[in-house]
Order: structure tokens, then sequence, then C-alpha cells
């Protein structure tokens, strides 16, 4: 493996508040394009805090941070577009269908109509399940057309906040060969995950994350 | 994609939202149907002496009524306008996405506009049904263009202010505070401008229209200065 | 990079209040000029040909409402240089703060004094008079300005969004008086004066009001220094709060 | 002696309750705004108050 040119994310001694509590203090990471980087910890080590902070949620307090080589200060504005967060909410709409969702979040980059039927087939939310409201969907289907909404924006950061949480054994089994094709076809992989073995068998590298700080 | 279109997404998808949920027809429009009905137990039946001779007190007060009305249901639209961004971190997501934040304040503006005229028309049928007010003819120019613009104006401050109070704790108690003072000259101006249209009280319709020139610059100050403003209130990080 | 708590070599005295040798001074020259505007408010000063003795009211009025309008300049001043200077510094932000704090509390003084004024002269405490509709209205607006100061989130954050909403109220402004002015015109105006309570004053009834806004305008910028100061502190809590937590924090994941 | 000549003006209830009422809240924000300034000097060094 050669190193790329420009690492896809640059922190340096980072920190980050969360009402006067810091959620990080002092992190330092790098990762690669193509990389699936996992984050492990224990609750409360500031593994949601730093995806939050790579996705320009989270202000940067101190240190310095870098995505695709810009400010995460000053060049939120161009990172933006590339970068997608899939946290503890799926950031979809209830009152619409999974199609309605995935048609929106496509149009905001542009996307064509086939991209977006692309996207949703990928995720296999595109037959029977297209027209059902996201209130009647469980937790597993609507992970899944989240990460579809990922993929119709053209998202090339991942950042996944606990995406095994909710899925039944072969909705993990699915997402891991999302995430696998994701990868594969260009995209850089932030994820964290308590599903340990799994994720482990799934990241290309695995950090440590304790007391907001990341583990050498 | 431009602004303009990203715009027209972001209202097309809250009105869908609308369409499906039905918010407004089976909560707002009630509420405010039952907001007409209690002013008139508060006012009782009387009468009031005007030029004109006796003229039924509701009938003289009707057009501020409808545009109070109109303002208390202005609040629990906007409120529903964000719970929805809310409720499953979409406006965070719409962040993280990096979606122009002028398109979302026109594309939401734009939404509540629509769905505020239903309710102001809903209004002025109330007043007209519950009220004994009449809509002569020569009014009705003057009648719509009022409604238009007074709904802009109001879409604007509340798409605004609801962005920025909502995520906090206490939002519900923070929005009225904000916005009820910031919308008096919209309450002033329309109730005047739709009392020359329908001729309450005797008042010429000559007299409206200076009142569509106030609720204009209001429309245009806070169309402008929301979109301005609008970004940097709902983006915390930067 | 282990903890780095700065520990000076003796332990540093924290004997110093709010107050300086000047506001000391500023402080006497205040109440100084505030017992003037009582003596000649209430004694010296005649009774006005036209408003007889309901004139004294206007010698904390005028000053009040004075104080109130350079209190929200101050504050809107600040929320512009907060906002469109390169820094973002938060010494802007706590000035507008301070200041609108005071103008608040100034604002419901002309409201009260105005509605003494008025009932002596009006007969009615409350004539809809389009300055004094719309001062309230803004009062209410400055109110919920501070509301918003106090949303939480980080210093920044805090004083980006309340410069943003403090600009929006000055926008209001125009809008707000220009409405209500309309709207008053279709009232009768009340009968006994102008509403600007304006008379030809001259002579003594002139230095008394020169007192006045003298004295209150040495009071403003007396509780605008303190408050200033009070906030910085309290902001510097704030981080050194932040410096200990961030230690605590690097240590808990070192011991682990 | 003025404090006669006060109480015999017209109007008295609301020339002295304005003097009155705007003096006394006047007061009170002083005196809250030096007591928090006080209270929070406890807690902060000299060497970081920037008028000092």
């Amino acid at each position: 493996m050669s190193a790329p040119a420009q690492p896809v994310v640059e922190l340096s001694d980072a920190v980050a508040v969360l009402g006067g509590f810091p959620v990080l203090a002092g992190a330092t990471l790098t990762v690669d394009s193509g990389e699936i980087v996992l984050l492990h910890g224990p609750n409360g080590a500031g593994k949601t805090s730093l995806l939050r902070l790579c996705a320009g949620l989270l202000p940067l307090e101190r240190g310095e941070g870098r995505v695709f080589g810009l400010d995460l200060t000053s060049q939120q504005v161009a990172i933006r577009p590339r970068v997608g967060l899939l946290g503890h909410h799926n950031g979809l709409y209830r009152d619409l269908t999974v199609a309605q969702n995935v048609r929106f979040w496509g149009a905001t980059v542009g996307a064509t109509d086939a991209e977006i039927d692309a996207a949703m087939e990928r995720l296999g939310v595109r037959g029977r399940l297209a027209d059902v409201g996201v209130a009647r969907l469980s937790a597993g289907q609507k992970r899944r057309t989240a990460l579809a909404c990922l993929v119709a924006r053209r998202a090339e950061l991942w950042l996944l906040d606990e995406p095994h949480a909710g899925l039944d054994a072969a909705g993990r089994d699915e997402l891991d060969d999302t995430l696998r094709e994701a990868a594969a076809a260009g995209a850089t992989i932030v994820v964290s995950s308590h599903e340990h073995e799994r994720a482990a068998a799934l990241a290309t590298r695995q950090v440590g994350v304790v007391g907001g700080q990341v583990a050498a | 994609m431009n602004r303009w279109s990203i715009a027209r997404l972001v209202a097309a998808k809250d009105l869908r939202i609308e369409r499906r949920s039905k918010v407004l027809t089976n909560q707002v429009i009630p509420f405010a149907g039952v907001t007409m009905v209690i002013f008139a137990f508060a006012l009782d039946a009387k009468s009031a002496r005007t030029d004109d001779g006796f003229v039924p007190l509701l009938e003289l007060v009707a057009p501020g009524l409808v545009w109070l009305a109109a303002l208390f249901s202005l609040l629990l639209l906007v409120q529903r306008a964000f719970a929805i961004e809310a409720d499953d971190g979409a406006l965070d997501a719409l962040r993280v996405a990096g979606v122009d934040p002028v398109a979302i304040f026109w594309g939401k503006s734009a939404a509540l506009a629509v769905q505020l005229a239903v309710l102001d028309m809903v209004l002025l049928g109330a007043a007209v049904l519950l009220y004994g007010a009449d809509v002569p003819a020569g009014g009705l120019v003057l009648l719509v263009v009022t409604l238009v613009v007074a709904t802009c104006g109001l879409a604007c401050v509340g798409t605004l202010y609801g962005g920025l109070t909502a995520g906090f704790s206490g939002r519900e108690t923070l929005l009225p505070l904000l916005v009820l003072p910031v919308v008096a000259p919209v309450l002033i101006g329309a109730t005047r401008a739709v009392e020359s249209a329908l001729g309450t009280g005797g008042v010429a319709l000559s007299e409206g229209w200076p009142w569509i020139g106030l609720l204009t610059v209001f429309a245009i100050a806070f169309g402008v200065g929301g979109a301005l403003a609008f970004g940097p209130l709902i983006d915390e990080a930067t | 990079m282990t903890t780095t708590t700065p520990a000076p070599a003796t332990t540093p005295t924290r004997t110093r209040g709010t107050g300086t040798t000047a506001t000391r001074l500023l402080g006497i020259a205040t109440v100084v000029m505030l017992g003037w505007l009582v003596a000649f408010g209430l004694g010296f000063s005649p009774a006005d040909r036209d408003q007889d003795e309901a004139v004294r009211i206007m010698y904390v009025h005028v000053p009040t409402v004075w104080v109130a309008y350079v209190a929200l300049g101050v504050t809107a001043l600040c929320s512009a240089l907060y906002l469109f200077t390169k820094k973002h510094s938060l010494g802007f932000d706590r000035f507008a703060g301070a200041s609108a704090e005071i103008a608040v509390v100034f604002m419901a003084l002309t409201l009260v004094s105005g509605m003494l004024w008025g009932k002596i002269t009006w007969g009615v405490y409350w004539a809809w008079d389009a300055r004094l509709t719309s001062f309230a209205l803004l009062f209410i607006s400055t109110i919920g300005y501070l509301a918003v100061r106090s949303l939480g989130g980080s210093h920044q954050q805090r004083a980006k969004r309340s410069a943003i909403v403090g600009l929006l109220v000055v926008l209001e402004i125009p809008l707000v008086h220009w409405s209500v002015r309309l709207w008053n015109s279709l009232h009768q105006e009340p009968s006994v004066l102008d509403t600007d309570g304006d008379v030809s004053i001259e002579g003594l009834m002139l230095f008394s009001l020169f007192v006045g806004v003298i004295a209150f305008t040495l009071l403003y910028v007396w509780l605008l220094l303190h408050r200033t100061r009070s906030m910085a502190m309290a902001d510097l809590l704030d981080d050194v709060g932040l410096d200990q937590a961030l230690a605590d924090r690097r240590a808990e994941g070192a011991s682990s | 002696m003025i404090a006669t000549i006060i109480i015999g003006m017209d109007n008295a209830f609301e020339i002295l309750g304005s003097y009155v009422i705007t003096f006394a809240v006047i007061g009170g924000f002083t005196w809250r705004v030096l007591r928090q300034g006080r209270r929070l000097a406890d807690q902060v060094d000299d060497d970081q108050k920037y008028w000092t």
C-alpha cells in the first residue's frame, strides 16, 4: 500500500467542549483515503464527539483539524458536502416514505433518478419498502434507509456512530457488505461500534479512544 | 444545484410532509377555529356606536381577531415546521450535508407561507360566518394583496426565530417572546388593511393601501435579513 | 502532553473587586450628581407654566430614556463590532450583553415614570401614544435578547447568536415605530400637549434636566464597567473550569 | 422644609413615586451588580483581572 498524498482526516490535539465538559481532550488522529477505521473504547470516551467534530457539528475549541486537507474551522463549507454522518439519529423525515427521503437527500446534490434508484437498490430498500412511511419501519430498515441517503448524496467520508445497533444478524451482514463495497468504491469510513469482533473483521485499522483522547 | 432549486426542494418536502401528516388541517385549523369562537365569548354579542349607527362589536373587530388568531396559529406552525427537522436529527443532517442555509430559509419560509395562507382564508371565512363580516367585491384585490404580503412577512419571521430556537429546551416559551413583538407591525398593518378592504366601521378603501407599503417593507426586510441571519444562527460550529 | 495546569509559585491574591480608582471617582461623581438632581428636580426648579409640577418627573424621565437608548445603541454597536471584525472578540460581546441588561432596567423605569407623568398630564396611565407603545415593544424585544443570551453553548456560540439577535432587534425598531406611528395617527392625539412632552424650557429647568442627563450617563458608564468586568470573570471561571476538566479528562485516559 | 413643600405640591403621589421608584430600582440594580462582582472576584486571581 502506497501512502496517499493527502490524509482524509488529520486531527492534532483537538479539544471540543459540550456544555462546559471537554468531550475531546486533545485527540490526535490521522485517517488515510480508503481506510475503514474502527473506533473502540468505553462509553463516554469521546467516540461520538470525535465523529461529530469531523462532521462539523461540534466546534473545534483548541488544537487543529483538517478534513480533505481543508481547515475544520475556516473551510467548513467546502468540507461539508463531502462528509456524511450517521449518528444516533437517522436524520430521516418520519412522515415521508423511504423513497421520498432518499430522493430528497439525493436531490440536494443534484443526483439523477438512476443514481437514487441505484442507491436504494444497494441498500435493499427499493422494492416493496420504497413506498412505506419511515414511521412504520423497523430500526434496521431505518438504518438502511439512512445509509441509502448517504450513498445518494455521494458522501466521500462516512462517519458512522454505532451503525450495528438495532440491526438483526442479516442486517449486520448486509451493512458490512455495504461498507466494504463503499470503501472499495473509494469512500473513507470511520466507524464506532460495540460489536467489536464483527467490526474488527471489517476494519482495516483499529483505534482506541479513551478519556477524550486517541490511544497511541 | 443552485440555491433556487434547493429552496424549491425544501419547500416541496415540507408541503409533502404536511400532506401526509395533516397537522395543519387536523390540528392547527381546528385550534384557530376554536380561538375565533372563544373570542366571541370574551367580547360578547354587544354593539358599538359608530358614525353609521350601531354595529355589532364582533363585526367591528373581526379583522383584528382574524390576524390575532393567525399569529397564535403561526407559533404552532413554526414549532411544527422545526419539530419535523429536529425529531430525528434531520436539521443536523442538513447542516452536515452543507445544504445552503439561505435555500433552507427560503424553502421553509415558502412552505410556511403556503400553510399560513390556507389558514388565513379559513379564518376569514370564519369571520364572515361567525362575526357577520362581509367582503365587498371592490375590496377583494386589497384583501388578497394584504393576505399575500402579510403572510410572507409572518412566514419569514417565523422561520428565522423558529430556526434560532430549534433544539433548545424552553423553545415553546422563547419563540412567542421573540416573535410577537417583532410581528406587531404586521398585526397592525394587516388589520387596518383588511378593515379597509371589508369597509369595517365605514373605513374607506383608499385608506388600506398605505398599509400595504408597510407590510411590503416588513416582508422584504425580514426576507433579506432572515436569509442572511439564518445560516449563522442554525450553524453552531463555525 | 501531560497535565499542564498553570501553577504559580506564590498563591495569588483575590482581594480586588470590580472597582478601580477611576470607577470609584466616577461613582462618587455619580452620587453627587444624583444628589443635585434630586435637589434641583424636587426643590430648586420652579413648576412649569404648562405642565405645572408634572415637569419634575421629566427630570428623571428624560435621563432614563436617554440612557435606555444609549445603552441599546451600545449593544447594537458592539454586536456589529463583534460580528464584523475578524477577531470576534468576546470583549465586544460582553459589552453588548452588559449594556442590554442596563437598557432593560432603564426601559422599565422609563415606562413607569412615563406612565406616572401620563397620569398627571393625560389623566390615564397609558394613552396608546406612539412613542410609549413602540417603546414597550422594544422593551419586550430586549428581554428576548437577554433570554437568547442565556441559551447556553460555548462563549463564541453565545456571542454570535446574541449579536445576530441584537442586530435583528435594531432592524425591528424602525418598522415597529413606523407602524405604531401610522396606527396612532388614526386616533386622536392626546390633547394637552405634544406627545413628546417638549415644552419651552429655560433657566433652572434646563439646568436640572442637564444635571439629570449627566448624572445618569455617569451612572450608566459606571454600571457598564462593573457589569462587563463581572461578566469577564464569569467567562474566565468557565474557562478555568474547562482547564481543570481537561486535566481530569486526560487523567481518565492515562489511568485506564 | 423641602419635605413640606414637596408633600404640599399637586400630584405629589405621582411625582414622588417616580423619583422613589427610579432611585430604588437603580439602587437595587447597582447593589446587585456590585455583589455579583464581589462574589466572582473572590474566585478569580487578581493578576487575571484585566483592569487591575
